[in-house]
């Protein structure tokens, strides 16, 4: 069935009521081609930013100082997983599979959040993570539970609610480690010095140097620009680093009275650059690690779905 | 005390190190589903050890290695982290590297089988705390037990393939299965004064489940031999398989780097 | 001495993270002739390791961790199993698992071209024990060298499956080759003093030498991305892969245990 | 070409001479089928046991503690596989081949020294097998070198010479260990406490229950009986014992004046059955790794294979 150029401008009209009204669009609703593609690409992006996450605090499970912090930390690369699967399953109300997003995942043609391919080299980087990343992704996050597109808005409520508890877990790891021996605290304000401006980072480049940005809000599948959500987070984040005892490695960070903002040095926007672009530390570790996990898997898969389907066979006639 | 707390000891470890293993699996399982299943599997035998570990070290102050005076160490930590391989007392089902998923299911499947028949009976322990465990315990463990058993006859009807892996994995696991029912003179003890299990008494009737299992997956009963003990020893008495010295490795070095860190 | 000892660090360093790693051959290598061969290569390596490790420590005291007063404990050891982490000045390229043998080919292949040019020239070093670590160096290095090249050719010219892996090896390992000619600021600093090389210098003629293995075996240079540096810093400034805490946590493990130990 | 019963018998009567003279039997002599055979089975035996042996020694490469360990014990599983080579290439002078051998090893139907079905749980190990389980090795060996097979006599000299090195080697880590500290004077303890049985048992069965030493000495592949060689060995433990100041964990060793010679108990010979038939505590692990490293350099061995092929056709004609 083929829609008419009448039709279609009725659609569009109806299409952008619903934004108008901020409303929520939903999978049988029409939608346009350029918001249904970005919209798949965002969410596939935030899955794939999900699964790739687990391998840095995964690095550190079997580390764990503490079966306390051991089951935390399991509990949380855990959640990862169900997050990546939440909005896998977002993507697929959108008519693509998660095996489609895999395999483009694992050839490079589709991104994660460039935060994860910086190594995670002590046991303070998972607090860190917790604090810095999840905080940032939660400012990242948090407007998106009221982004037009239904299924992606619903699993970012759910997600964000699990965020909020990683960060203050990351967050209580932190302070109970600056509460112990002086080569802890050097530990976590080393891994604060390293993560700080990646963090910076993850918001994005700067407005000005972010074309997608302003088709992305009008369609409401985004709601705040790049420089308003960074600011936002520096802003939280500089008490937190006092109450923790952490410097941030930022000489130009000072209160703006006049702004009622922090002021703040730019992040090394070339080296973001690199990093996207498949540059940065652990970029060809992140995808290697999943391709193998992904091919190894292959014949349980396929195991799976043979026997599923021999089951099916007895019953089905 | 001195046996309950060796007891606790002895099945806290096996949960210990089988979860230490099984959290491995983290972001390299086969699909998300298993990375979720197996952490929650893992998740569960970690908190199973921090109980079992906790009641272990409440009965028997003396099991807990000495630290530095004033460390914020707990109990559980300490016996987790600070103890040297020879006062470990897990089985060695539990130790080598959790190879392919296969070889991953066959273990649970023999473990998950084999503990909960245990912790159903560990239900009626004259010691409170050791029968509330055992009462978390065996909801726990029959998730994994079926997890296990669900993927072993997929496995095992799936593809040539799954099949060939399986029947290895079977073959690779099974020489450790005996001494999960082998009574350790700590178990006797334990059994005797009514707080642990005698672990030969569930023998007959985990091999009669097992049974099934392998017969509705049509998979042959390994012909291989047991595992023999080191010295008279094995996994109980301290005396453990080449993996182990490096799992502990692994596990212990950010704990002993800092003796006195708080976590 | 500070810049002469940092320098013969970063280069002894090299040589035991990689010696380590291709030591983790034994008993797992294809055929016993490549078992005994990459051994050979490992020994080759630890060797010159403790001889540049000796030599840093020799250059400068302070570089070595302290011990309990009266530990036994040589500088070369306390320089390898009591330095933490961040204080290994070796290159990334040497820390990751060996992966299959054509990743651990390739590898080697780039190592072995590299430090081979940079032998060649210390073996000027104004500092005589570092031109003598050199000469017999070049020696080696020359055998490793060749031995990745001929192992390069082989896989490549081998079977359409050797072929594919060492393709996925080429790339695996390739975003880690530039690194090895970034100059390190102790770098300059000894090449300046003429104690030591500076590794730019190397790099074109290594290129050419790494061109002809690439076209002879018929085998395209891979379209990735080198590794870039983690808050600015590399290897030779401490900043290490993921890989490097574990393969320490291994490496050190006994030695630590027993601070005073003799072995 | 047949034999005719008299050539036979001629050729057994030339063969026998040989042996009589304690001359060498060569590859290209004539041999009887029988005695063929027997030294294909222990030459193999012999060649495993050097490949399965680098197993419980290697396991400690990567936590050797110091440097100068480290180089000793690599060079020494080096070694190790060394002599795997010269054994098997023995083996070849009697129309075997070494890929042949290693499918029996990994299928079950070739045994190695049931001596390294035992764990390696600490460094001490190193130093135990070092002194005896190679000491033991060494007397079992030392009369080899005058066996009547010329190959396998020559592959033994040279093995000989290292295996004495090697027990030197151990010995001596055993003996710093001993000026160590306390921890590691219970570790040395310890370890012979585990190894000192089971080297008893690689000298074999008693005399009684040996039944294949008679026909093995007539040929002249054997020298002395299991239970000559055991009890030198003890004689030479026991002294050695006695300067490193560990304790021999048998209350019935004791020097009996009258025989010149220790007196002592008997090894548990049903554990001993147990190992051989494959109930010891590493069986399954060593032939499973084995069997992994054969099949994962399968394809390396293969690519070498069809690269030498390759080469060779355009000369070869």
């Amino acid at each position: 069935m083929s829609v008419t150029a009448t039709d279609e401008d009725r659609l569009v009209a109806q299409f952008e009521e619903v934004l108008a009204r901020h409303d929520r669009v939903e999978p049988r609703d029409w939608m346009p081609e350029a918001y249904r593609a970005t919209l798949v690409r965002q969410i596939a992006q935030h899955a794939h930013s999900e699964i790739i996450g687990m391998q840095p605090e995964g690095n550190w499970i079997t580390r764990a100082p503490s079966l306390r912090r051991k089951a935390i930390l399991l509990a949380k690369v855990q959640d990862e997983a169900g997050h990546g699967l939440y909005l896998y399953s977002a993507a697929e109300t959108l008519g693509v599979s998660r095996d489609e997003l895999t395999e483009k995942l694992i050839s490079g043609r589709q991104k994660y959040s460039s935060i994860f391919n910086y190594p995670t080299l002590s046991y303070a980087d998972v607090g860190t993570i917790g604090w810095l990343v999840d905080g940032a992704a939660i400012a990242n996050q948090v407007p998106l539970c009221r982004t037009s597109y239904g299924p992606y808005g619903r699993a970012m409520i759910r997600i964000c609610k699990e965020e909020s508890f990683h960060q203050r877990q990351g967050f209580e790891l932190l302070m109970t480690m600056m509460r112990g021996t002086e080569a802890q605290r050097a530990m976590v304000q080393e891994s604060v010095d390293r993560f700080w401006w990646p963090a910076l980072m993850m918001f994005g480049p700067p407005d000005d140097e972010s074309p997608n940005t302003a088709q992305s809000m009008a369609w409401g599948i985004k709601r705040d620009t790049n420089d308003e959500l960074r600011q936002k987070f520096v802003d939280m984040s500089v008490p937190q680093a006092e109450a923790l005892g952490v410097t941030l490695p930022d000489p130009d960070l000072v209160w703006n009275a006049e702004r009622g903002h922090h002021d703040f040095g730019q992040p090394d926007w070339d080296e973001f650059a690199t990093v996207v672009r498949g540059g940065g530390p652990c970029n060809s570790q992140r995808i290697a690690h999943r391709k193998r996990a992904h091919d190894e898997g292959a014949w349980v898969r396929e195991a799976a779905t043979a026997f599923a389907a021999r089951r099916a066979r007895p019953t089905s006639d | 005390p001195q046996v309950l707390a060796a007891y606790a000891l002895g099945l806290g470890d096996d949960a210990l190190v089988l979860s230490h293993r099984l959290s491995q699996w983290a972001s390299n399982a086969p699909d998300l589903e298993e990375d979720i299943a197996l952490a929650n599997v893992a998740l569960d035998l970690l908190g199973q050890a921090r109980l079992l570990l906790a009641r272990a070290a409440a009965a028997d102050a003396s099991l807990v290695p000495a630290l530095p005076a004033g460390s914020p160490v707990p109990a559980e930590d300490a016996l987790a982290f600070f103890r040297d391989e020879a006062d470990f007392r897990n089985v060695r089902l539990v130790e080598a590297d959790n190879g392919d998923f296969a070889v991953t299911v066959v273990r649970l499947l023999l473990f998950a089988t084999a503990r909960l028949a245990v912790l159903q009976r560990l239900v009626a322990s004259r010691d409170a705390v050791l029968g509330a465990i055992a009462v978390k315990g065996v909801k726990e463990l029959t998730y994994h037990r079926d997890y296990a058993a669900r993927w072993f006859l997929t496995l095992a009807q799936g593809t040539a393939e799954s099949r060939r892996r399986l029947e290895a994995g079977l073959a690779l696991v099974w020489p450790l299965h005996d001494e999960l029912f082998r009574t350790h003179a700590v178990e006797r003890a334990a059994a005797e004064q009514g707080v642990g299990v005698d672990p030969a008494d569930v023998a007959a009737e985990v091999d009669v489940l097992l049974e099934q299992v392998l017969s509705v997956s049509g998979v042959a009963r390994p012909a291989v031999a047991q595992t023999g003990p080191v010295a008279g020893g094995t996994g109980r008495d301290g005396r453990h398989t080449e993996a182990m010295g490096r799992l502990l490795a692994e596990l212990q070095v950010v704990a002993r780097a800092h003796p006195e860190g708080r976590w």
